[in-house]
Formats: C-alpha cells, structure tokens, sequence
C-alpha cells in the first residue's frame, strides 16, 4: 500500500501480498488459494452470473428486480432467499451483518450461535462466520444469480469470501463507503482497501467470472441528494473500479420521489459513468443503470409506502433501467417480513411492466430540463476533481475532499466539510439550499433558484430548517392525517 | 418546544457498530435550538466514549441511539460503566430502532431496556419534541428540592 | 311523457304530473312533498355539499376521493361510512342495491330483513325500504357531504328518495345507464325517466341544493372504452341535464392504464364538456371533472392492485383532476374488507398529494397528441349526433343510436349495433380495432392505424381475439407469475 | 381446447337482475370457437326464460353467470322448474361471483349451489376452457353408454 494512493493498477503480485497481510492480521490465517476459488468460480458463473442478466435485460429494455436482504443463521437466509425467489428477484442477495463489516467476526458467530433460523441477533448474514464450503452450497442451491451486500471502509475478507462462495456482483466502492459509512477514516486510507476489492474483481473476471460491483457514490446519505452531486460519487467510484481491471460497474441513481428529475437521474447516471470511463481510456467497460428506490426514511404505513414504492417504479420504468433495487412496505417499520418482501417485488414487477410498455410517451420536457441541469453540474465538479489529480480520479478526490470541492450534506465522516445541504423545491426535486465550495456553473445555480422561487413564495428564503422538514417529505404523514367527523348542526 | 432555564448538557451518538446519522443529527439539532449544550459523538461510538465523555463534560443526560438492530448487544453494560465511573445518577436514554425484528412487541423491547438501566427508553420514530419533554420533566424532577424556583419552565 | 322526446325542459306542472304517476304506479303511495323535501334539504345542504366540496377542490388543484360502498341494514352502512370517513374519503357514497334499481322494491325490503350489521344479502344499501327519515338521520350523522350512487334505467324513486334524504349528487345519466346497463330499453324510452330525474335536481338546485350528477357517458363498459368515444357519452349524458336545470355536471374519465391517454381523456373531458354546453347555450353549468379508476377485471392480487390503482392515481393527478373515485385493492376479489377500503383510500391520497406538486413536470408531447386525438374524433361524432337532431341532443341521439352513427362495444342492449371494437395498442393506449359507422376523421385513423402498426408487427393485422386477449391486460398475470426455482447443474 | 363431435347446444344469460356482460360474451365466444352451437340470453334474464328457451331449444346445458352476488336469491327454484317443464337430466351450470362477500369461503358457496341442483358450480376466475372442458367431459359421460364411439374427441 503506497502512501500516496493513485488509480494506477495493482500488479497481481502487490495483491498477494497484501492479501497475505490482511489474512495474517484479520483472521489469522493464510489467504484463500485463489486459483481454486476462481477456477471454482468460473465453472459456478457459467450457471449464470449478475452481469449476464443485467446484460440481457439492457439489451430487451426490461429490469431486473432486486430485493436486500440478510439474516443470521443459514437455515433463515436459504428461506429468505427461496422466498424472494419465488416471489420474482431477478437476482438474490445476501446481505452482510455489520458486526462482520467491521471486523467483528468472532462477536458475530457468537450471535450467529444465539440466533435461529426464525430470529436473527443479527442484522444480515454473517458470511465469514459461516464460512466458503457453507456458502458455496447455499448459492449454489439457487438458479439466480447472487449479489453479495455490504458497505463498510475494509470489506476486503467480506469480499474476498463473497467471491469465493459464488456471488457474481459486489456493492459499493470508496465514495459511499467513506462518507456516508464511517466517522474518522480519510479517502487515502480508504481507497486502497477498496482498490484490492476491486483488483479481485478485476482478477475473477480475468478468470471467466464477468464480476459486477454498484457504484453507489453519493446516493444514499438517508436525506435526499441533489442528484448531479450524487453522480459525481457514482463516477469517481466507477473509474476506481475500472482503474483495477472491473468490467461491469452498475452505476447507481437514488429515486427520491420527483419522478422527472429521477428519470433523468437514471438517465445522466449512465451518460456520465461512460463519459467518463471513456475520457480516461476505459473503453470495455459495461453499465448497467441501478436505480434504488427512496433510501431515506419511509411512510410506516403500508398503504403509503405502496404509493411511494410506486412512484419510484413509475420513474425507473421511464428510464428502462436494466436493475432496481426494491425497497418494502414495511421499510419504515423494521425488517420485513416474507409477505412484505414478495408483495413489495410483485407490485415492483407489475408497474415495470405496466408503465415499461408506454415508457417513451411519459418523457416531458422537464426530464431534458433535470438531465441537462445534472450534466452540467456533474460535469463542471468532476472536471475539477480530476484536474486537482492531474487526471487520476484517485488523487483528484482525495485533494478535492480537503478543499470542499467535493463535499456532502449530513456525512457522518468529520473529514468531510458538510457545507452543502439539499432541500426540496415545491415539486420535491432536490436542489441545493447551500452548495459551499462546489465548483457548480453560475449558470445551473440560476436554474435552481428559479425552481426554488415557487417554493420559497413571497416569505423569506428556504432555510435550515426547511431542510430538516424536507427529511419527512415522502411520509406525508400530517397532511394525511383523517379529520375527526364533526357534525355541524342543521339550521332549525 | 419546552426551554430550559439552567443550561442542560447532552452527550448523544449512535452506538457501537451503528452508522445511522440523521437521527443524531436532527436531535441534536432540536436540542440546540431548545437551549442545550450538545457533544455530537457521531456514528460508531464505543460504550466507553460514551461514559468517558459524559464525565470530562460533566453531562446531564446521555442520548444513545442506536437503529441497525444490535443496541441490545453494545448497552448491557453501560450503566454499570457509569457506576464504575461514578456516574451513577447520570440520565440515560436511548432511541432509534431497539431490536433486530419489528415483529418484537414494543412493551418486551422497552421492558428490556429499562431493565439495563435506562432512564428512558423512546419508540421508534419518536419526535424530537418529545425527547425534549421529557427532558425537562426528569431534569426539574432532579433539581426540585434546592431549585424550585428555577426548575423548568415550558414555553 | 310525450311520444318524441326532446331536450326541453318539462314545465314544474308536467313533473308534478309525472310525479303522481310514478310514485302511484311503482309505490302505491302519493309523491313526497316537494317543498317540504326541498326546503329540508336546503337546510341540510348549508352544511355542505359535493359540489361546494368539488368547487373548493377545483379551485385550489386538489381531488376529493371517493369510494363507492353499500351494504344492505342501516348499521352496516353506518359503519361502512365511518369507516371510509376516517380512511379520508372527501364524499361519503351511498350506493343502491340491484334490487331496487330494478323497481323490486318488495324482494329488497325482505333482503333487508335477512341481512345483518355484519352480513349483507344485498349489493348495496335498499335506500326506498330503509325510507326517507331513517336515511337522513344517517345522513345527517356525518359531517362529510354524501352521493347516492345507482345505475339502472328507471331510477326516479331512488333519486326522489336520495334528494330527499339529504344526498347532494347523483350518479349516471341515460347513454350509460341504457346502453351499459340494460337489454331491451330504447333511449326514446330511458331518457323521459332519466329527464325526470335531472328535472328534480334542476328544482332541487334552484331551491338552494346545488345537486350534482355524474355524467358518465360511455364509461365503463368493463372492457376498455376509446376515450372520444367515452366523451361522446358524457357529453350527450350533460347536455340533457343541463336541459332539465341541472347546474354541477361532473363529466367522467374512466383511466385506462395508459398515463398519457388517460390525462388526456381527462382534460378533454373538461373541454369537451364545457364547449358543448356553451354551444347549446348552458353557460351556467359548472363542470367537475371526475377520473374513476379502471372500471374493467382487476388483478385479484392486492400487490398488483395497489399497482393498477398507482397507475391511474398518477395520471388523474396529472390532469389535477377534482374528483377521483378510487377502486380498492380487493375489486378483482370480492366487496371490500374494511382495510381494504382504507388502505385504498390511503394510497390514492398519498399519490395525489405527492404527484399533484410535480403534475406540471409530468406533461408529455404524447399527452398533447392523445388530447387533439380525442378531440377531433369526439367533435366529428358529437357534430353527426346534434346534425341528426337539428341541434336537439336528445332527438340526435335517438337516431344516431339507430343509424350507428352512436355504438358502442360489448353493450348488452340489444338496441345497440355492437360493430364497434376496442383493441390496446403496443403502449397500451386503447384504440379502435373497428370503428363501425362511426363518422371519424379519416386523419384521425390514419393516427390510431400508425400506433396499432406497433402492436401488429410484421405479423397478420390485429384480430377480436386481440381484443379478447386484452380484457387481461391489467391483469399481466400470466408474466407475473413467478419461474420455479430450476439449478442448473455445475459443470465438472 | 376441446373440440365435440357432436354440436352441444348451449343456453347462456345472466340471471336475474344482474347485468354484467363480460363474462358471457368471453363465455359465448369460446363455446362457439369450439364448436358450439350458443344461445346467447344475454343480461337480465328471468330464471322462467332459461328454463322456455332450454327447452324450446333442446339444449343440452344451461350455463347461468351471475357476477353482482344475488345468485342464490334467482336460482333455487330453477332446478325444480326444470323438472317441472320435463327437462330433468339437463346439465345445469353456474359461475361468476355467486356470493355477495368474497368473505364466504368457497366451499360453502360452492354446497350451497349443488344442493340447488346445480350439475357444475364455477368459481370466480374461471378460464373459458376449464368450462369447456367439463362440458365435454359431461357430454361424454352422458352419451357413453348409447354413442361409445363419438363420444368426445379432446384436441
Ligand atoms: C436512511 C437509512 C439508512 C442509510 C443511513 C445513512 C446514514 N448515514 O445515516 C443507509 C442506507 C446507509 C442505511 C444502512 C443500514 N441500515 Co438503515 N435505514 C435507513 C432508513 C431508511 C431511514 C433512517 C432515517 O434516517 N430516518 C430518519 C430519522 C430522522 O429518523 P430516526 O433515525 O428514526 O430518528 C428519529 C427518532 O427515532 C429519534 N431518535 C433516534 N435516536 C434517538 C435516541 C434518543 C435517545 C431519542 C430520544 C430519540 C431518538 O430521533 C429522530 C427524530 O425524528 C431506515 C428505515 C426508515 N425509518 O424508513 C432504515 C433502517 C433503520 N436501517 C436498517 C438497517 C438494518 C440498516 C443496515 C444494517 C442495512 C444493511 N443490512 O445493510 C445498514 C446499517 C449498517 C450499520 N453499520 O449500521 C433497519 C433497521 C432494522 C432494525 N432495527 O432491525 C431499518 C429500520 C430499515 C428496515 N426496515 O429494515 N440505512
Ligand atoms: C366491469 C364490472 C362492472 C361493470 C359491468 C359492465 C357490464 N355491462 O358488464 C359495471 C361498472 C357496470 C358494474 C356494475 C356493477 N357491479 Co361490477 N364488476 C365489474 C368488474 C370490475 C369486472 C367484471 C368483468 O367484466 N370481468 C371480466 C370477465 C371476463 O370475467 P367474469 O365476469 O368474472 O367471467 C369469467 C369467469 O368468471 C367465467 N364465468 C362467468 N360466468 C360464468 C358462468 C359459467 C357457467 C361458467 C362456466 C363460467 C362463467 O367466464 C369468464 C371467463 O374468464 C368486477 C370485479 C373484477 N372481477 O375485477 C366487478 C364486480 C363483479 N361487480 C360487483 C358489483 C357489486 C356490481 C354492482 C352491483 C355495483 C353496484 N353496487 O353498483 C353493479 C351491478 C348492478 C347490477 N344490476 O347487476 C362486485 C360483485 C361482488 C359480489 N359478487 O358480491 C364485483 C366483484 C366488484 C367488487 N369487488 O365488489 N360492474
């Protein structure tokens, strides 16, 4: 691990040894013999893989639908996951718990150990607990194709035993996981623990299995995200991942509840990330649009999050993303349970199918306006982030962070300025409220604050505290409360 | 929103492996604008930070919230922590999402956490408005005796 | 009752006549005292009324939702209404039972009898039996105002009884309820019974009740309707109120599953609407545009139900249309639970309110294109059916019904042709497979002939059987049904 | 499909006061593809006018829909009207939605039917061709003994 990270690749070489430390330092043992894992691997992808899917369904315009989802113990996840199966996932997932994100192993097969197959102490699959030969057998009793989930700064033994056991794609990269995941850890530490994640996908696909990874950028910080900004995330993760060999990146679109702008969310997710993969000489990599559905806090009732589901299908489907990630209608309550789950993919499934036919003919004039204003936001910060690289995405984030270049709202990170906020304008498309030291065209700022206007009405500006009101704007809850029935007299 | 007239000290943060911002972030926000002196711990803090920097802060209240599921395995031990520490009538609270299934009935989440020696244990989706409520009432109820005229008074 | 009916307004005399007859004929009894009932009513209207209710909605861009809902015993009813009061509903529904629409007054009273709070033997609420002071001491007991929803051909107790009552609107008019709902009326028959009832409106409207009626034209055949010729109903179904007094018209759209179609149909519902009026000189009318949703098969699945009702929420809320009746999760199965009525309630209320902020962002080129579609098929039809009558809707009608220049599809009236033929295009849009002898533009088949060519392919032209297949079109159960879980095999 | 050898006549309406049309439409539709000869009945129609048209007709079932929940209140005396007009054996079907809450478990709707002397009792949803295939089978049944080899023929 150099000091000075650049997105230069790892030799294959650099890899083993790094991987013997981190074997040696986190489970004290000797990596997995990786010509075997691949090899292993290669035969299992020839079953099916992510990307294959992904691949098909982008070509036919069609969405594959993909649910999160982990428990503790075995015999739990094996039902989950034939439940999800069953209920129409295009792909299944495992969900890792976070004790094991951070390292914990041992405290988490001792919460494997308290739990059951019908109650979970934890919080996903505690993949390394269970182990490869475990693993193995479970992907391998299911005809779709695996994701293995998890989002943490040092995923290097989740991944490397997510790979081994059979799953096709892997979630995240160092823009996600820094800022929105931890609290003390810096971009130049973070990055080269992601960068030998994605050298091992590099190294699979090298070897016959097409590995997937999300790139989820700035997508989900749990309030809503201007969307130019969170593609900047998406795009720099993206080059990351391609700068270690990775061949098929999901770039990701949050859906946060204003369908034109998440349509063009969708649609500038893809324009970008191959923009840019081109612009520095990654000309093979695939994309396959992610949209997720709202990944901030829910409507608790059933009824709302159906309408909230609903609208983030409706925008997906305009956009013909080939992956959605689905969300539940118990989302807002706790860990779904198996109804939830299956209805929660069929209502998914139906409306792609429903608004997919007549995709073309719901493209407004506002979906050009939100796709041209996100370009040209997104463009002008990545410009500047690779300049402060000299071209190296690596180099360019970690100088760009420091100077609020980049930057985002609500981080948990103390690293990260947090100058920039988001707020809604009276249609619920997210502008910025503040943008601090974002390099964004005068240009697109004007064009916001045009939007925000109707909002802001003749009172003062949009303030703090609007914000704060904007992170319960999709539950609606207030507004839809029922009136009491109180009678008026009739006049004698 | 109940104001306070003798400035309370809040500790608050997001426990253990839990990395769940807006929650703290909003609270911590509401408490300020109510008067409070907030120490914003953030994600992912240690029971032991907790205790220690309630007592460098001399703090009244401890807010721990946790909500990816697993407050149950990172909050056995903290009020005997703070006994230890000699902190042992300090105020503690704790939000969020207590348990890993919502299947679990609230009463047996909320019973077990009082039973670790929680003040107050809050249900998920508690407003802000009310943690401040609360508040008051615990901290005039602790200062009752020799500030009765002090005490809190709510706007 | 004169032998060629027309569209002029009967003389209070002749409706007073016409009173004794009905009301000695069909109940053995005298006729309600109209000033009495009136001058009730009036009072009862000052605490609200479905037209203020709408008026107020329209005014501002918001809908009032309403459910349809009847049981058989007043206790059942009760707490039908307090239910769907508490769920949100904007008007409380009062719907009739089959039997006593058909005039079988005796069969229902006994229906009545052998039904509970909690089991109704009827499908719907027998509003003559229960009689006049017991229903408006229901009404009165709720502070919402209430529609009393019927359809047959010869409704005039049950209007009489519903004003009376204390209803302020009423639903349907002849073109939906002769040619949807019965076998061997002719119009020349239906529409003196259903002039009565707008007459009794018109009195009722200018003692101080400003009742409202439904016009639903061709609406709801249970198949798909071609919106022009949907309108070319509601139309005729308006101005033959207008004739008879009535001042509130709420025109109907019935949402289809195609987004960009169905706001159009119901912005030219309002256009429509209002320029025939004016051309017959009824400047005063105040039109409400109501959208209902889909009217045909529903998915038996409530996951797929919620996303059929999520379809046509959004597009009335693009059209901001003021008056939404909402179907329930549980139409494919049965007469709703009662958390089915609410969770349906919910839903639609959540997506109003979210889509509603953003309806302008959502306008589509192809809204435009389906708007001048329908009104240019609309126009040529309504033209041919006034020319027929020398400008007399009524007359015109009557004999555009016989020369085809009026047809509809799947009418079981046997009065009707039934040359007529729906069939979805590839985006779902309905369009016409046949279009009989109705007098349509030849511009505008050329249009629809374009966006069937999509559906046909290479293949043979589309076919009835097309039309059959489409009677399942927002079912899509076939393609939702999940693939059994088959590994396949490692390879060695 | 099944195809018959022998043309089955077939009666079909909704019954009573129900006026849904669909159903019927799709129903005639089918019989008539698989070669059926359909008397179509329509909506609203009399119980009095099956029984007239059955046998003015010489049909060999009566297929009666009924989708607006009042079935049970038209149809109990239909089997003994036919009994009385001297068509006793007629194959008598029903389908739709024949109670008025879909609360009512099927099985009780479905006893409550073939106690009227129903020979067949549909459920909601049912696909012209489950119809059609009872059909045959029944026809087959009845014609077995004299017509051994027409019988039914099954494409
Ligand atoms: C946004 C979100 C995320 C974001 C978080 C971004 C961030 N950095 O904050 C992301 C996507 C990263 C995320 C990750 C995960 N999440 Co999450 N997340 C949510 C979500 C959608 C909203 C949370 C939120 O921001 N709410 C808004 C804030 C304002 O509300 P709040 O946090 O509840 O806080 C309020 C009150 O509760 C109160 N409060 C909170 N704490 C305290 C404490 C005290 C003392 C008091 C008085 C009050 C109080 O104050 C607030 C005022 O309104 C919820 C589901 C939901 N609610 O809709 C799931 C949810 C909380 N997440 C969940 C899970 C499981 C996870 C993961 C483990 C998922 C996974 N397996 O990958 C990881 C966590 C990993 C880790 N290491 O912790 C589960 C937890 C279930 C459980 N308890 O068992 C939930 C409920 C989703 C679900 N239905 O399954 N999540
Ligand atoms: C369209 C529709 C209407 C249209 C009908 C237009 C028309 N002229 O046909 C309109 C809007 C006018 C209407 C009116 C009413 N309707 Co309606 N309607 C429906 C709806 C939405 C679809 C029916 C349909 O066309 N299905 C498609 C066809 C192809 O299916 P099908 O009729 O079920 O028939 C199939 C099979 O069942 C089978 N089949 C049918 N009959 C028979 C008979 C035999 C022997 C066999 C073998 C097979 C068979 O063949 C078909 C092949 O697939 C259903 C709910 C649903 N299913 O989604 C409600 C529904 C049938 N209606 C219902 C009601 C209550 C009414 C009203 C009484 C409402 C009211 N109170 O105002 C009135 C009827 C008044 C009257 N006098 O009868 C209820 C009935 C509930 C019950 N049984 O208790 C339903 C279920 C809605 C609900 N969930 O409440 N309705």
């Amino acid at each position: 691990m150099s000091e000075q990270p650049t997105n230069a690749k790892l030799s294959l070489d650099e890899l083993q040894a790094q991987r013997e430390d981190v074997f040696r330092s986190q489970l004290d043992r000797d990596p997995y013999d990786l010509d075997e894992c691949t090899a292993w691997a290669a035969r299992n992808a020839k079953r099916g893989s992510v990307s294959a899917s992904l691949s098909a369904a982008k070509a036919s315009g069609r969405t594959v639908v993909v649910p999160r989802a982990g428990v503790a113990s075995m015999e739990g996840q094996r039902a989950l996951m034939r439940e999800l199966d069953e209920a129409g996932a295009g792909v299944l997932p495992i969900t890792v718990d976070s004790l094991t994100r951070e390292l914990r192993f041992d405290e988490a097969a001792r919460q494997l150990a308290e739990s059951t197959a019908t109650e979970s102490h934890l919080n996903g699959f505690p993949i390394v607990a269970h182990g490869i030969e475990a693993t193995r057998e479970l992907i391998t009793s299911f005809s779709k194709p695996v994701i293995i989930r998890a989002n943490a700064v040092d995923l290097r033994i989740v991944a490397e035993t997510g790979m081994a056991s059979g799953g096709t794609a892997f979630v995240s990269g160092p823009m996600y996981a820094t800022l929105e995941y931890s609290k003390n850890v810096r971009l130049a530490e973070s990055i080269p623990k992601w960068q030998y994640i994605f050298r091992i996908l590099g190294h699979y696909t090298e070897r016959g299995v097409p590995a997937g990874d999300d790139a989820v950028g700035f997508a989900q910080s749990g309030t809503c995200s201007v969307p130019s900004l969170m593609l900047v995330g998406v795009v720099l993760d993206a080059l990351i991942m391609a700068g270690q060999g990775v061949k098929h990146v999901m770039p990701y679109a949050m859906l946060q509840g204003n369908i034109a702008q998440d349509v063009a969310c969708c649609l500038a997710s893809e324009i970008l990330t191959q923009e840019y993969l081109h612009k520095l000489g990654f000309t093979d990599v695939a994309t396959y649009v992610a949209s997720s559905d709202w990944n901030g806090a829910f409507p608790h009732r059933a009824a709302d999050a159906y309408g909230l589901i609903a609208t983030n299908v409706v925008a997906a489907a305009i956009a013909k993303v080939p992956l959605n990630y689905v969300k539940t209608i118990e989302e807002g309550v706790g860990v779904p349970t198996a109804e939830a789950n299956a209805a929660s993919i069929r209502i998914t499934r139906y409306l792609f199918r429903l608004i997919g036919k007549q995709a073309d003919s719901l493209m407004s004039e506002d979906v050009h306006f939100e796709k041209e204003l996100i370009l040209m936001q997104a463009r002008a910060v990545l410009d500047a982030v690779l300049d402060l690289g000299d071209g190296d995405p690596v180099v360019g984030s970690i100088h760009a962070l420091e100077r609020g270049v980049l930057d985002i709202p609500f981080s948990p990170n103390v690293h990260v300025r947090g100058n920039v906020l988001p707020v809604r304008d009276a249609a619920g498309a997210v502008r910025f409220l503040d943008h601090g030291n974002l390099p964004l065209p005068a240009e697109s700022l004007r064009l916001e604050q045009q939007r925000l206007a109707v909002r802001a009405g003749s009172g003062p500006g949009l303030s703090y505290q609007d914000m704060i009101d904007d992170l319960q704007f999709l539950e609606l809850e207030d507004e839809l409360t029922a009136q009491p029935n109180v009678v008026a007299p009739m006049e004698p | 929103m109940p104001r306070f007239l003798r400035t309370p000290r809040v500790v608050i943060g997001s426990i253990g492996d839990d990395i769940h911002v807006v929650g703290i972030t909003i609270l911590a926000h509401a408490l300020r604008n109510a008067g409070a002196e907030v120490i914003q711990l953030g994600i992912q803090t240690p029971p032991e930070e907790f205790v220690a920097t309630a007592i460098a802060e001399d703090a009244d209240v401890v807010m721990v919230s946790s909500s990816n599921g697993h407050a149950a395995m990172w909050c056995s031990q903290l009020r005997a922590d703070f006994d230890t520490a000699g902190a042992g009538s300090i105020l503690l609270y704790i939000g969020g999402n207590l348990s890993v299934s919502a299947a679990t009935p609230w009463e047996s989440v909320e019973a077990r956490f009082l039973s670790m020696g929680f003040t107050r244990v809050f249900a998920p989706r508690t407003q802000p408005e009310v943690a401040l409520e609360a508040l008051a009432a615990d901290l005039a109820q602790l200062h009752a005796p020799d500030e009765q005229e002090q005490g809190v008074e709510r706007v």
